[in-house]
């Protein structure tokens, strides 16, 4: 069952990290002697995402989906991603927001179910949308469960055809020499195209996003800071618009401002307001201040 | 190598191949020998100038003269005994595959690649596409609620899973699964797959819900 | 197909295979099925745990009844009808063939499914092989991603890569590209491929993933 490394967890394996569905499938089906109910013990199994671990879950627990047992499995959810999150040491945002979707919807009806039942007529707008989520939730997960299965399914059959070979024997050497005239239509620089293509490195693409098309030119916070740093210690307290006085361009803008923040969280400059609504005057805070 | 004193070079070449010991059950035999991938119907019958039907009935003849059955004008006494290898139709043609029961005596011989397992990841986008070609990555990857890129990019690259065609609202790629596919689980065709409806009453409606996120 | 009800797990294997469905001679025919290069009897005795002169025998019997004999305990009326394949002794070994008065049909079938042009696939594993020689068909499989084996048979059939050397380490069979190659593409020497490196910053360090295995 605990079959996936801990770097795997909850991460897209990509296809190498071979054949953990069938451990996967296990633990789905039935409890193992190592889920005792009071203690969630976490399992580093090699989740596939949200509705995998979900799933999960509720099956350890033999639990209808359409019946979960809310509070039991949203708490369990929650600790398990807390847990991957802190093993994983930071999320890819793409992967977190799935994860956090589900946690959240699975809250919000853990909380409607721990509130006084009332009359069990719907009352609010509040209550639709509760509604909605939670059968979306369920449809979308046993969506994922048929998937699931027909996943399992395939991998019989994979593993089945595994079994049979196919013929593959070339003919006589008589009968090879018969070969039609090859047409060629590659240059050299096809040819060297083509290969930099499949030699290129299979792994992982940085995920960029591309942001060429939104700023024209890359503006840096540090420098920023650096810049803000030098006019305060030059000027002493200086307002907002003193400080981008130079702005060229609506980044330079931000960036200032970005940084400006930066520089109080650590301290560096302090915030002086004579009066409500009145400018902001920003300075530098010396050692001794 | 060819036996001159073979009949073959007759006039009236459609006659000839009845005449060679073998007949067309031998010639297409003979064929599926060199064969390096499933071979159809059409094709038999394109080369061998045979019409389809008769191909079709002389491969089934085959495949159970390989599965131990004879024809009735040749009763065999005893039990039947099937041959090592099997004539299967998949893929949308026939191949020979040497029988599942002896795998462990063949896996020394042959290195084809096959053994290599996919992950779960993997198994369960092939999946989905299987069942939703044309399919886009982000439908499967509403499907699967995560991120499906790396893992729709080692199945093109294993040649399971082929980009179609672009989607015509959104322009965006869609994928469907490949011959290779096919043969790799066995089926004739996509028409094949398993229905998905048994194992989860109303799926078909849910269609709708991929698109959502929520 | 499986005979679930073989009794293919019984304890002291020597046993086992008798029992499977096709017994000895059906674990020869599977492995003489696949098998792309002749396979010596010694080969097959230790595979299949069987003294030589058993395997000797059963192959003889197989060689007959290809050739339409069938054995003295299954006697079939009729005059013998040989199959469209034949199993042959040669260079020390046994491998299945096409029968030899099928040879027509057989080029007929050959040259109707070659292209005139390379596939995708030939031209990207040509490409490997141009870049990367002396290279084993095992590391262009690696970086291909796919098992590469008929492919690079028919760039050797075309006369566009041919068997180099031995790899000093595992012993497998090198390929590189051939005079003709070069004519095709118009170079004097490989030397004279144009650089990749501009297309792919960093290849040089390329050499680490070529052996993994996807």
């Amino acid at each position: 069952m605990a079959h996936g490394s801990v770097q795997d967890v909850g991460k897209e394996s990509g296809g190498q990290s071979g054949g953990d569905l069938a451990s996967a499938s296990d633990g789905a089906r039935a409890p193992g002697p190592t889920t005792a109910p009071s203690v969630f013990a976490v399992q580093l199994t090699n989740f596939s995402g949200p509705f995998d671990l979900l799933l999960t879950l509720i099956s350890r627990r033999e639990l209808d989906v359409t019946e979960i047992a809310l509070a039991e499995v949203t708490d369990e959810f929650i600790a398990h991603i807390r847990h991957l999150q802190a093993v994983e040491g930071q999320w890819k945002l793409d992967e977190a927001s799935e994860f956090l979707v589900v946690a959240a919807t699975l809250l919000d009806l853990k909380a409607a179910k721990l509130l006084p039942a009332g009359t069990g007529v719907v009352e609010d707008e509040g209550d639709i949308a509760l509604l909605e989520a939670r059968d979306l939730l369920f449809a979308r997960l046993l969506q994922y469960r048929a998937f699931k299965e027909m996943a399992r399914e395939l991998f019989h059959r994979l593993e089945e055809e595994a079994e049979r070979h196919p013929r593959d024997a070339p003919p006589e050497p008589e009968v090879l020499a018969l070969l039609p005239e090859l047409r060629w239509r590659s240059t050299a620089q096809d040819f060297a195209a083509l290969a930099a293509r499949v030699l290129a490195p299979r792994g992982e693409e940085p995920a960029v996003v591309e942001t060429g098309h939104l700023v024209s030119a890359q503006v840096s916070i540090g420098e920023q800071s650096a810049v803000l740093a030098e006019l305060l210690q030059l000027n002493g307290a200086m307002t907002f618009g003193q400080l981008t006085r130079d702005g060229s361009s609506a980044a330079v803008l931000v960036a200032r401002f970005l940084a400006l923040l930066d520089l109080f969280r650590d301290g560096s400059v302090s915030f002086d307001q004579a009066a409500p609504l009145a400018e902001l005057r920003v300075s530098w805070r010396t050692d001794d201040a | 190598m060819r036996d001159a004193s073979a009949p073959a070079e007759e006039p009236g070449g459609t006659a000839a191949l009845e005449d060679l010991p073998g007949g067309l059950k031998g010639a297409i035999e003979a064929i599926l020998m060199v064969a390096d991938q499933p071979v159809t119907e059409a094709r038999l019958s394109l080369v061998l100038e045979r019409p389809q039907e008769q191909v079709q009935d002389a491969l089934v003849e085959l495949q159970r003269e390989y599965d131990g059955y004879t024809g009735a004008d040749s009763p065999v006494i005893g039990p039947a005994v099937p041959r090592g290898f099997e004539l299967r139709s998949i893929a949308g043609g026939w191949r020979i595959f040497s029988r599942q029961h002896f795998s462990s005596v063949v896996a020394d011989f042959v290195l084809d690649g096959r053994s290599a397992r996919l992950s779960q990841a993997a198994l369960e986008t092939l999946a989905v596409i299987a069942y939703r070609q044309p399919v886009s990555r982000a439908r499967v990857s509403a499907i699967r609620g995560v991120a499906v890129d790396s893992v729709v990019r080692t199945l093109v690259q294993r040649g399971l899973v082929v980009e179609l065609d672009a989607d015509p609202v959104s322009g965006a790629a869609r994928y469907g699964t490949t011959a290779l596919f096919l043969e790799r689980v066995g089926l004739g065709s996509v028409d094949e797959l398993p229905r998905i409806a048994p194992h989860l009453p109303g799926l078909e409606s849910l269609g709708e819900y991929d698109d959502m996120t929520f």
